[in-house]
């Protein structure tokens, strides 16, 4: 479904990515973990299209995005109606309701009529506990909850593949691990079978739901390899721990 | 847009009067803007009073006619009496302040003289500096003069370098009071009288030294009105030898000895004493701004309106061009970068003028009505200002913004107008406030392809009404004022209402 | 600040000529802004040419003398006879178009006349209505003519309220030919021919009729010259029989039959035949806006002075108002708003009125030079728009970096200083580069003080070179745009050091 | 050193604080946990004066904020010098360098000369493992490394008590434990003797340094005490784990 090969990044002198690469399919979890300033956020960007970046190239599907390569508007627009993405902070629209944020998706790039967004709107924010939180702007809202609404915007315009930079940070670890069951739920969802990419700094929920983990370290991926064996004592990713 | 019904709107503002005449009328030749105390007003919507006023009154009676004063430009008055009686414009006579003078003595009859005028000399009070004809000289005073007058070719003879000339009676007053371009002033001692008895001048002149150069003031008409012509002249001895004049003349300040000499000249003997006192008049404190107001709120509405019916253009525009500047490809960007400098680094003046003058003689089919190239003007004008104004609204969107919208999977058309565009306007409605509420003073540049909104209303009043400047100054600022406080109270609700104030509220 | 330095650099920006006098002139009185051909200019720098100036040299050359024009207001040529011959306006002769006049001969001597004129109608080449005189009054044709002139007269007198009276003989063919306010033009024959002639009119006019009421152009001079007034006599009579005068004026297209008729009159004789071809000549396309250029960059140094002066100060008073505004108590916030809305409410054309004209009156320490209120009032009325401006940048400011700021312990002055109004200003930029790009045009306003900057001199210039008026608007147009674009780059650039650009560089 | 009690605080209807009290004494850590939307982040701001509350008492030493009352502007300089606060959304200046941010107390509060604050500025940086980023601007830092910045900021002013608004969040497990640490010395530094509230919802982190654990839901706290009994199975705060 998602697949990264080795990816090159600069920001001025800097290679901040340095031949990352990284692969998921349908319906399946893969957690990327690893220290802070590592380029995990940035190789998230890269994988829809948001920043450019130097070699390599990402398929999603039949779409490809190519190092130093400008691509078409078109596919672009492709991409990220497969690619779902929640940013690391948040990015909600402040001159918005809650519910008009995750309506927006469904409405604007999907040209769902009102009701129908308003119905799909309504359901995810009942899964990530705000039912009662239509009507506040972002600005209203604690951290937590608008991390929950950032996380229901990305789901509501059903991608087929979804990439989470740490969805959970700001969750106390309770609702941080409703949230995961409902990640965790699309993945296995028969169906719908989304490909995941999850950043987290939450290693036993990283543990519970990643199919695969991948190590990333000054931009290379260091280990990749089942959540099991990554942080089983010894391992390559217990450290972190 | 139909332009029929737009000009019939502005139709019904303007309006216009409808004249008729009567038949056993004096029509007397004159021209009010001349002043007092000839002809003037002390409330605008009522009557002419003046001498002159009062003596063509005097004469109608004598005639057993009505006296209608006829307005025409002042030195067109005697060719008046080359065109028939009849129709709008047509006179009997010419009274206005006319001295003798060959050219229209050979051209028209003219009666004995009604009034002796001489030269006289005004200075300030308060100048000591000034205290006769002889220190003009040596001092090199500036000599305030109407243009082409008698007391012009007097003076410029005998103090040549020092004549300051001008159109105005009343601004050479002013330039003396205020000490500006002139010193002192010479004019026809009836003026000199008046003016300075005026109480808003109240000790602010003296009549300086005796007058100069005596002359006459005459009526002139056709040479073969031969009936007219004698009973005229029978009034004017009549009315010295009985008083009547004197007291006209007594009630405007301007009696003196000149004209009981005039009478025994006319009439072999000096009028008779008269002791009786005679209330004088002059202009007062009846002369008030208040009367025009209602041509002040008519041209007001014409700045509005041109306000109004632009700056929505120029706010769309100046969306469309921002969001094209700040995301379209080079192709796009470069040549609205180069509208935007071109258009906000060049005056209004010049891009009406450019639009209503030079553009339609290449292409005669852009020869719109005024109202439409200012419309089409102003808007092309705040647009560039208004595009620069939400280029800053836009950048000032965290770059997150967009890229969250994009990650959604709308278009960048679509994020840019539902994400960018609505936090963008939030940002700038100050700004844009600010232009839209100078726009209606940049209106007043319309005058130069020829509308008449309020700033050239307040000009053309302002030139007919030296001494009430300061209330039309006011009043004028007032009605701007008026107009650009409801756009800012709705911009500070919209400002609240989309919650702008990040930065309230801390302690 | 020290006034004399400011006094002495614009002393130097605007310069004075030195006048000398030669003792064997033939000084000779003349108006050149009446134009041509009777003296004007082919290159602004250069000399003085047309049929005038060219008779005159010849008088000077028969009198043993040199020519020397003596420039003056026309009507007021005459009067320079009554002044002493030496001194700086001191003239010999008035000849400048002047006809045979009863009042003139009475007061001065006069030549025999030297050209016959007759009156011209002149008409638009593709307006078949007018073939004649005869067509003016049936078609109603509003008359073009120039102020208090023979054609004036007559053509009042015959097609009473059809005549146009205008100053300026450029603006009535200007009128006829983009069929603004007249129809048609009556002039001297000369005029006709040199504006018929004229390229820029190319095929636009022709000449109608024949001319009408014959009257000559006379040299006037003091009664008491009685040796130059026979020398001249003689010399005309001469110039007129032996061709030398009739080389002139065919040189310019004004010879014909009356100057035939005119020389066997004044020598009993026509003048003998002359086939030589003469070379004729116009205003052609020598006439050029560069050397007006100067006096534009000249008054463009005020516009920027201006500007630069009072700019700075409007931001600083800006920052100052805008804090207040967001984050004052309210007895400070109210007044504040009310400056604001007052100061942009109302027209910076009567603040500086008020300011100059009216403040001084009550507090005579107020009176500064008009330069010093210019840059006060710019400031202060700019100073309420920046205000507006800062204060939208200050309220895009995010609520929680003046927390972080409070939280480390600044003071709220302190915060405000080194974290908002730094991020601030970087939001605004673009409405703030708007302004002072606004405000170059707008220190045109303070042309109501007396300063002539861009705006005034373009006036200026445009009245007197009416056909160069698409070529000054557009210099005039092209030096603003010269003042604001470095502006715009500069604020680019700033934009960009200050990285504002939060939303460039998506795909 | 700071004592809260019964604040009260209404946003709009909703009553966000609800007669909630806690207390920190000098060298100690006190962990404030409890469900996203519970009112942490609001009491935090309370505190140090940001936010107004209706009913109730802030006590810092002999500063104090009544509830319903303006506090003066002296007041309100006071604690804020004595109180610092590291924000859950980081609020890092945007136009300085990274360095400058961290200066800026310093400087522009204590009047430090620029170059004291500099070399404040470059120890606290440096423990918190940035020191390679002095120059750059926080929009050119990754989440985790922006508010290892906010931390720094806090900790340069010397303040005598701080409050932590979740400021492990984005964090890996290793760099928290380690900025954990640094805090942790703070608090047990015999002369310094820092008073602390940490929001967190990392339980490990709270179990190891926290003197004493509050728990609050909607607005009141529920539970206070030692970590070890709080976190003990079974015991009140076990359900967040
Ligand atoms: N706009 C930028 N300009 C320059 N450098 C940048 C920019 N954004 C990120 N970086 C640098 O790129 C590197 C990788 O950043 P990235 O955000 O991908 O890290 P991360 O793995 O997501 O870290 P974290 O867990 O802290 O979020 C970091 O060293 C960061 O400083
Ligand atoms: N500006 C505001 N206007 C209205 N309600 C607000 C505002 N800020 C916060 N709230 C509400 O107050 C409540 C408490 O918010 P607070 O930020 O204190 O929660 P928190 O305990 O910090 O949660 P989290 O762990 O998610 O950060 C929440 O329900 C939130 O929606
Ligand atoms: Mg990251
Ligand atoms: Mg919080």
């Amino acid at each position: 479904m998602i697949r990264a090969t080795n990816i090159v990044k600069y920001r001025g002198e800097a290679r901040v990515l340095d031949g990352a690469s990284i692969e998921v399919r349908k319906g399946q979890v893969a957690a990327m973990v690893g220290p802070s300033g590592g380029g995990k956020s940035t190789l998230l960007r890269c994988i829809n299209g948001l920043e450019e970046f130097h070699e390599g190239e990402v398929a999603v599907g039949t779409l490809k995005l190519k190092g130093s390569e400008i691509p078409s508007r078109h596919t672009l627009l492709q991409l990220r109606h497969t690619v779902g993405m929640v940013f690391q902070q948040f990015n909600l629209f402040p001159h918005m309701t809650v519910l008009k944020n995750v309506m927006s998706g469904p409405v604007y790039a999907l040209g769902k009529t009102t009701d129908e967004a308003e119905t799909t709107a309504k359901k995810w924010l009942g899964r990530v506990g705000l039912a009662e939180k239509h009507d506040a702007k972002p600005g209203q809202l604690s951290g937590g909850q608008q991390q929950r609404v950032a996380i229901a915007r990305a789901l509501a315009v059903n991608p087929a593949a979804i990439l989470f930079d740490e969805p959970t940070s700001a969750l106390d670890p309770k609702m941080a691990a409703e949230v995961m069951r409902v990640i965790d739920d699309l993945a296995d969802d028969e169906q719908l079978q989304v490909a995941m990419v999850i950043v987290s700094h939450d290693i036993a929920a990283v543990k519970r739901i990643a199919d695969v983990v991948y190590l990333l370290e000054k931009g290379k991926v260091v280990y990749s390899g089942p959540a099991a064996e990554a942080f089983a004592p010894g391992g390559p990713a217990s450290a972190l721990e | 847009m139909n332009q029929r019904w737009l000009l019939v709107a502005f139709a019904l503002l303007i309006g216009a009067p409808a004249f008729a005449q009567d038949k056993k009328e004096l029509r007397w030749g004159t021209d009010p803007t001349g002043g007092g105390p000839y002809i003037y007003k002390d409330d605008p919507n009522g009557p002419y009073v003046g001498f002159e006023v009062e003596f063509a009154e005097y004469l109608a009676k004598k005639l057993g006619r009505t006296s209608k004063p006829v307005e025409a430009e002042w030195s067109t008055l005697p060719e008046l009496l080359d065109k028939p009686r009849t129709g709008e414009k047509g006179i009997d006579i010419v009274l206005n302040g006319y001295e003798a003078r060959d050219d229209l003595k050979q051209k028209y009859a003219s009666t004995v003289p009604y009034y002796q005028y001489r030269l006289q000399l005004v200075a300030r009070k308060d100048d000591d500096s000034i205290t006769g004809w002889a220190d003009l000289g040596p001092k090199k005073s500036r000599i305030g003069v109407l243009e082409a007058s008698v007391a012009f070719d007097y003076c410029n003879k005998r103090y040549p370098g020092q004549v300051v000339p001008n159109k105005d009676v009343a601004t050479m007053f002013n330039a003396v009071a205020d000490k500006t371009h002139a010193d002192v002033t010479v004019q026809d001692n009836p003026a000199c009288v008046f003016y300075v008895a005026d109480p808003k001048y109240k000790d602010k002149f003296k009549l300086v030294d005796d007058g100069r150069q005596p002359g006459a003031y005459l009526i002139y008409l056709r040479k073969d009105d031969k009936e007219l012509l004698s009973a005229l002249d029978t009034a004017i001895k009549e009315g010295l030898k009985d008083g009547t004049l004197r007291k006209i003349y007594q009630k405007y300040g301007i009696w003196n000895a000149d004209q009981e000499w005039l009478c025994k000249e006319l009439t072999g003997d000096f009028p008779p004493d008269d002791d009786a006192q005679v209330e004088r008049t002059g202009r007062g404190g009846a002369r008030s701004v208040w009367p025009l107001i209602p041509q002040l709120l008519r041209a007001a509405g014409m700045t509005i309106f041109l306000a109004i019916a632009s700056f929505p253009l120029a706010m769309l525009a100046g969306v469309v061009i921002a969001t094209g500047r700040v995301y379209g490809p080079v192709w796009v960007k470069i040549p609205l970068a180069v509208f935007v400098e071109v258009i906000r680094g060049t005056p209004l003046l010049l891009q009406l003028y450019f639009l209503f003058f030079i553009l339609p003689k290449q292409f005669p089919v852009l020869a719109f009505d005024p109202i439409y190239i200012g419309i089409l003007g102003l808007a092309i004008n705040y647009a560039a200002y208004e595009a620069e104004n939400y280029r800053a609204g836009i950048q000032s969107i965290p770059r997150g913004q967009l890229e969250a919208a994009l990650a959604l999977g709308m278009s960048p058309f679509t994020a840019i107008r539902t994400v960018i565009v609505p936090q963008a306007v939030r940002v700038v409605i100050p700004p844009v406030t600010n232009d839209f509420i100078a726009l209606f003073k940049d209106t007043s540049v319309c005058s130069v392809i020829l509308i008449t909104e309020l700033t050239r209303k307040y000009n053309e009043l302002y030139n007919f009404n030296r001494d009430l400047v300061v209330e039309l100054a006011f009043i004028t600022a007032g009605l701007y004022l008026l107009m650009s406080y409801p756009l800012s109270v709705v911009a500070r609700v919209l400002e609240r209402r989309m919650g702008a104030s990040a930065a309230g509220g801390h302690r």
